[in-house]
């Protein structure tokens, strides 16, 4: 094995070709360009196709169409670009298609919008995030692998840090299991025979006149249903006998499991816990997590968005507080004064001082 | 072992290089390698900060250290949180030429000065005062090899900045042949001059 | 001997060295000198010709350039300073 | 009444049929659009230039969101329903990757010139190669008949009752004049359906738009003037009459810019206008 | 007496009534009639002298012509039919 | 007093210009269309100015120029178009800018975009769902209040029934507290005098080089959780003894309070709670009314998205389930067939029969 | 060295002082745009201008989101922070409720060309009464230095490192040819700021664009190109040339209409080119 | 006292101005009135309803009712799913030149059948079908004065169709015309003829 120094971008987009995604689109915004970059320089000597597209709304919007095609296509931005891509995020889910997102956010504040939405509409899209580059690199494959299975939308929830972190790494392509041949997408070849097809998300059926968007959309209901059932993952230490037990997800994560370890090698009795997919939101494992612990902790780089799932898990069992906060860099990047190990390991200790007292 | 780096220095100075050169040049020696660049404010202006962590085992620490073994200052105006983080008995490799006395309070590491400017400029590279730093740090710690520095500052040039290449690896000799004997043995601790 | 209509202030503490003064100047009397200022840039100088055209305030990115035109035109010898 | 002639059956004595109801690609005629509205006419060139191309089995359209969504449902063509504006970008995409189809976009005036006019002027920039098909009615028809970015001086609409004023409600854009001198337009022409010339010449810029794209040429236009008698709140018999005088006097017909050059004055797309089935 | 040179079949059952087809007709050989269809749409009739030339098909919005042009053309003769 | 028959989109302008709204932006589409064309037709009269933008991005970024000269402005939409806006009111949020918005909504499914915010970042503004035009006509006046007394938008959500039902109502202005005078705004007469103002999203102060979000961010943090102290609003009903209390907000609340009365006529002890302001949300306020029920029934109508606020609020204390769902017209615009008193009737019933046995 | 002549204190002789460091709407000259960039000039210019039409004290900045943000702090001007791309709708927005302010945007090549294209298009055909100032540096600079919608063929970016290529990455969009027949645009022209009297001149044309706004005329746009050197790879002290070179090239400076007049060919702006500080 | 009124026809029969002038007049006569129009699917095609309730008191009622008193049916497409929610002793208004015959569904409710079409073009408004039947509904149930229907069409008509009003009065004047006795008395149901 030769591993090889590459930032997070240069690794997510290298996994992201392995996984056979030959389209993007996008348009630079700091953490992401790097990303867009990477794409560039090597979609083309795949036979791929990157286009820097000028603005996130026709990115995600070439994006759409060369997915509607049935190839494996991504995009994606940070903050603002993201929100702009909301109205198609939510009509893609309702298509069904298939597109990989890169949210190379700043901090964490856009929990709330990976995992319920920023779109108009019910809908769902799951969400990875990814701990560091190795991870990330499992995780774009998982990405387009779960796209395709569900036809669904799915986005990489990464920041700064992981886009940006150099790690000496290996591309090296998951086993996956076999998903069937597309028989969904667009390719002209249905035209004229009187059964085309139509990629829509509303529910428009060739050949009848008008639609049934409540049929359609419970369906799609009872589909992300489905996968909320069976595609919630996590990662835990040290659970068993904590008295505290501190919930982060993404390079926040990285912090606390570097505490808690550092903590645990002391003999203090904290845990970890990390959604490693934020919607659908590993909840009954964190309920079984939670079990018997004086607090839970909510680590998140934001004014509190995942701690709403944290309590919907718990529901009461044990207090849940937030010891995580908005904490920025100067130009705003999310690179803040709280990540730092010595800072959160501060927090976990007072935590562990508070234990089950004040709620 | 893991031993953290911390770079510091200003916009144009060429630090995001030398940590690169270095991060790449330990992947070359197996090590396992972590760096991550950081900018005051924005890419113009400001300090230009960075971390690397190079392991014999996979790395647990999250890419912003709390505390490092070695600092590595090209410029002082943001030295003052590095030097704090460093760990006792650690290395500070500083930029002589503008580092005017070593920074009394902690005389618990170790000096590394370098008249990057003045080697730099003799070599002929007048951009290439932090890769004169950087690889007399690695002569001074036994970090990394010179084959290796040259190698992963060859692969680190982005197309556009080919033409830097001889001017670089001037850069690295000067500071390579900077240092007669190592301050310290990076990955043999025990066996320290 | 020259003769001086104009003559510049120069900030040098603002002066990022970019050059872009040197040749906007028509008399050419700015060229760069050796002299570092404190981020470490060189900084242009003045040569003795100056008109007070203020070419060189229009071309400078970092607002170094003050302007002023004699009231009477001065002379200048070579070795001396105006 | 005795005068008539019987039109509930094909005739009795020995003809050729020279027009069909619909065209190939065509599922069914029944449909939702208003009495007297030109949408369908402009699909119906459309589609008829896929099969005059040859590429009846071979093309995909992108869809934006008008009236004429409804008529998607009547069409023999696989489809993308793209969001209101956003159809270029999604052309874009599906052609980079099927370089071998046929890709066109079907837009009305308030999905193209107002909602997404950013996404076809770059586009066209880009010189992609795809076929662009906007269906001018200047009004937002589907919502009710609002003015749109293309709406002419003095029409009628919704909101521009007594007609459009430039003072008041600032002046049209002309998509031809806008679009065509972009470097990556190869073709653009602006055809009409308020006459049976006009659709037989339309159809003849579509052709000539698709051979456009055949060819690798890059990005091509068809601006379709068509009646919304709704829109503009006058009798459906009206229509035709008052798109050639409001809307035609400032959005000339004709062809633009053909091979890429420029042309200096709109002109008539080749071919016979007397045999309009053609 | 009049030359017919082509006829057209109407789907009247799609007709919205809008009366495009009338003055599409290059001889005017097309009328609204009386008639409603189902839906409540005063539907066209035909009069002698088509031409079969297919203009009332391209002006049609709802889709109801089909044309035909006669092999040979035929002779309409007032009050009787074609 | 006189009542005239307004259809709600009507009344709602008008009380938008009782107000002092004198700007208004906005794009058609369903249902908003309408409220659009009634300021058109209002605002000039009252020396107002409505722009037909060209799309739902230019209109909000209209409102938001006349918002920061310090004129009460607005704008609207409905699902596609309220995505488009996201960015904007992420960003008009964090500039401390007085819009109201209006969100004519199809159906009830953009809850979580409305009181999450489908943009990117931490924000949150205030968002009032009227019942009825009555109610409507106060709550726009409330909104713009609101929206001025925080400095923050507000959103007012309704939907096709509160955008078409006509009902015969006056349009009374409210009594409300006087506002301090608008310091805030630029007019331009602070150029020049070394003193001037920057409206903007990032705490861009000037005369001072680079920015300092985390400062700014953390004080409307702190802000926004004032407002979460203070400005809950609800509606609740014959709570006392319910075994069911029945939970709703907007149109779906006018169909379940009625139920409510309908089976309390009959002696069924069944409760109504409404929150009126969905962010934020009335939490106590309905803690206590579940207070010894033995089920939470929430009605809305979408896949489930209040439903977490509910379960934020009883955290355990009583099972919570839902009683509405996905339901659609043909056209999509939300007046689907769960509008309908007999069946919701029948749903109460249902979660009556189950009580707190079921989870 | 005794050849040189002090610069670092004002003479002794008696001089009037013809030039001052920072125009009066100016608060600090220290920023942190990179060595040799133009778009600090392009801002002098633009402030000087604003004094020179006597609206010193009533004036409204709408600011887009590029390299020239971060100078906004320097600026003695009441501003909005729009978002990239959107300045013109919220200077539309706020002109409209302040009629008798002047207002003006500020933005980029990429925030205006690429973003924001169908802002200010909308903006220029309706007419509104708002000046734009393109800053035109055919790159995203803040970014890194991508190519954008203008990017000239030829030029040097990150992402066309050989120069911008036709068939690979498309043609650029000239915004002047673009925006100046727009019904609604009563002033459009292009100037440049790679020499002194480039800078001259614009600082007339921004003049006569607020002078547009003021006599309530409509829209206007002066478009001016400025070095990046950054952002084209290359030594600052070649921006200028390259500028000359490359981008004007494409992107002809002077005045494209006037008066809502089209002018057939770009005309300099009267005035004179010797004074180059008046 | 509660009055719910449910119509219902096809596009282009004017069943939402009908909708919109009943409840105007009731308005006008100082009563409490809601009212909601929709249409199935898009305006164009499909059928188009419309809801009024027309109250004493305040009401309590949403606006789309699950049982209603009256019924208004101008085309028989969409008349069932009405036809259904109407209370016993209810009234049917029927055109009954779509109506071939009543449906015998609901014999619990009282007919009222107009010729709409014909008593429309008898009074030279082709388009008033609605209001004819609109005003027959008035007159036959004492639901609202003549004056107020009149008045109430005049406020209704959008400044682009003032063109109609006459044609417009002339539909309600023959609508009214041609009750000779109410069948009922919505106000005061004890006096029900
Ligand atoms: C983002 C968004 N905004 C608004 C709408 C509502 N809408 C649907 S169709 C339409 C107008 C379409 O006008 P045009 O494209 O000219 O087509 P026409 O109806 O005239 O055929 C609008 C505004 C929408 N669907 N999406
Ligand atoms: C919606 C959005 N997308 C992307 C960005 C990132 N971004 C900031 S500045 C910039 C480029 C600006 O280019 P230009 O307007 O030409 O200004 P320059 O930096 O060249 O001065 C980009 C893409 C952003 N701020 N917002
Ligand atoms: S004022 Fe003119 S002559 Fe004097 S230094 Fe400047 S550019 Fe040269
Ligand atoms: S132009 Fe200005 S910044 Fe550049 S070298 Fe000259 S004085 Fe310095
Ligand atoms: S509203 Fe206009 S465009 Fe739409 S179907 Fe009717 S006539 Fe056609
Ligand atoms: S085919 Fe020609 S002549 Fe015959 S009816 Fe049609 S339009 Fe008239
Ligand atoms: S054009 Fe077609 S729909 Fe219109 S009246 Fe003639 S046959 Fe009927
Ligand atoms: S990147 Fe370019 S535009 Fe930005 S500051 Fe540097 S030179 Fe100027
Ligand atoms: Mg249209
Ligand atoms: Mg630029």
């Amino acid at each position: 094995m030769t591993r090889r120094l590459m930032e997070g971008s240069e690794a997510m987009a290298e996994a992201a070709i392995a996984a056979g995604c030959r389209f993007f689109a996008g348009y630079p915004m700091t953490p992401f360009t790097e990303l867009l970059e990477h794409f560039a320089a090597k979609l083309p000597d795949e036979g791929g196709t990157c286009v820097n597209a000028e603005s996130e709304l026709e990115a995600v919007g070439m994006a759409w169409g060369a997915c509607a095609t049935g190839f494996r296509a991504a995009t994606g931005s940070t903050g603002q670009g993201l929100s702009l891509m909301q109205e198609s995020l939510s009509e893609m889910t309702r298509a069904e298609l298939p597109l990989v997102v890169f949210n190379m956010s700043r901090g964490q504040s856009d929990y709330f919008q990976a995992t319920r939405g920023g779109g108009h509409g019910d809908y769902r899209h799951l969400v990875l995030a990814p701990i560091d580059v190795t991870e990330a690199i499992e995780h774009v494959q998982t990405a387009f692998h779960l796209a395709e299975k569900w036809r669904n939308p799915v986005l990489i929830y990464g920041d700064y840090l992981l886009a940006h972190t150099a790690e000496a790494v290996e591309v090296a392509p998951l086993e996956l299991d076999q998903l069937p041949e597309t028989d969904w997408a667009v390719d002209g070849t249905r035209s004229g025979t009187g059964n085309p097809r139509n990629v829509n998300s509303i529910g428009m059926i060739p050949g009848i006149k008008g639609i049934d968007p409540e049929t359609f959309w419970k369906r799609l209901q009872a589909k992300h249903d489905a996968i909320a059932e069976s595609e919630a993952r996590f990662e835990s230490e040290s659970t068993e006998d904590a008295e505290v037990l501190v919930v982060a997800f993404g390079s926040m994560a990285r912090f606390a499991r570097h505490v808690v370890r550092e903590l645990r090698g002391e003999g203090i009795r904290v845990g970890y816990f990390r959604p490693v997919t934020l919607w659908p939101f590993p909840s009954d494992a964190l309920r079984a997590a939670a079990e018997g612990v004086q607090r839970v902790a909510v680590l998140e780089q934001n004014a509190g968005q995942m701690i709403d799932d944290v309590r919907l898990s718990v529901l009461g069992a044990a207090p849940v507080s937030a010891i995580g906060g908005i904490s920025s860099d100067e130009a705003g990047f999310g690179v803040g004064p709280l990540l730092d190990v010595d800072r959160i390991r501060g927090r976990v200790e007072a935590a562990l001082e508070t234990g089950g007292g004040e709620r | 072992m893991e031993r953290e780096i911390l770079l510091t220095g200003i916009g144009g100075q060429g630090v995001q290089l030398a940590a690169e050169v270095l991060a790449r040049a330990a992947t070359r020696e197996q090590r396992h390698v972590m760096t991550l660049g950081t900018y005051g404010g924005t890419m113009r202006g400001g300090n230009t900060d960075a971390c690397i962590v190079i392991a014999d085992t996979a790395i647990s620490t999250p890419p912003l250290v709390s505390r490092a073994w070695a600092g590595f200052g090209m410029h002082p105006r943001y030295w003052e949180p590095v030097s704090e983080k460093l760990r006792p008995s650690g290395v500070a490799a500083l930029n002589s030429s503008l580092f005017a006395e070593f920074d009394g309070a902690r005389e618990d590491v170790t000096p590394l000065r370098v008249d990057t400017d003045a080697l730099a400029t003799e070599a002929d590279a007048p951009m290439g005062g932090a890769l004169v730093l950087a690889a007399a740090f690695s002569a001074a710690t036994v970090l990394v090899t010179f084959d290796s520095l040259v190698e992963a500052m060859n692969e680190a040039l982005p197309p556009y900045r080919r033409q830097h290449a001889e001017a670089n690896t001037r850069a690295l000799h000067a500071g390579w042949a900077a240092v007669e004997t190592p301050i310290t043995d990076a990955w043999n601790p025990g066996a320290t001059t | 001997m020259t003769t001086i209509r104009g003559t510049v202030v120069i900030a040098e503490e603002r002066c990022k060295g970019c050059e872009l003064c040197v040749p906007a100047c028509p008399p050419d009397v700015l060229r760069m000198s050796e002299r570092r200022n404190e981020i470490g840039a060189r900084v242009p100088e003045l040569l003795a010709g100056c008109t007070g055209c203020g070419a060189c305030l229009l071309a400078c990115p970092d607002f170094c350039f003050e302007v002023y035109r004699y009231e009477a035109p001065q002379e200048h010898m070579p070795g001396g300073d105006a | 009444m005795s005068d008539t002639i019987r039109t509930d059956a094909p005739p009795e004595a020995a003809a050729r049929r020279t027009g069909e109801f619909l065209p190939k690609l065509q599922l069914t005629g029944d449909h939702d659009l208003c009495p007297g509205c030109g949408e369908p006419l402009a699909v119906r060139t459309l589609l008829e230039a896929i099969t005059d191309v040859g590429m009846t089995h071979q093309c995909v359209g992108v869809i934006g969101i008008g009236c004429y969504t409804a008529l998607t449902s009547n069409m023999n063509v696989d489809l993308i329903q793209a969001l209101h504006g956003r159809a270029p970008s999604l052309a874009t995409g599906a052609k980079r990757m099927r370089p071998d189809t046929l890709f066109f976009t079907l837009q009305g005036d308030g999905d193209m010139a107002s909602e997404g006019l950013q996404e076809v002027i770059h586009t066209a920039a880009r010189g992609e190669n795809v076929t662009c098909i906007l269906i001018n009615n200047g009004v937002f028809g589907e919502t009710g008949g609002h003015m749109t970015a293309t709406t002419v001086l003095g029409q009628r609409t919704k909101n521009s009752i007594e007609g459009r004023d430039a003072d008041y409600h600032g002046y049209p854009i002309d998509m031809m004049a806008m679009l065509a001198p972009l470097g990556g337009t190869a073709y653009a022409a602006r055809g009409t359906v308020h006459d049976a010339k006009g659709v037989a010449r339309t159809r003849r810029m579509v052709r000539r738009a698709f051979e456009t794209q055949l060819r690798g040429d890059g990005f091509s236009i068809v601006e379709i003037l068509t009646m919304c008698p709704t829109g503009w709140f006058i009798p459906t018999a009206e229509g035709p009459g008052y798109l050639d005088e409001v809307l035609r006097s400032v959005h000339g017909t004709g062809e633009w810019k053909r091979d890429g050059e420029l042309l200096t004055q709109a002109a008539v797309p080749p071919g016979d206008d007397e045999d309009l089935l053609a």
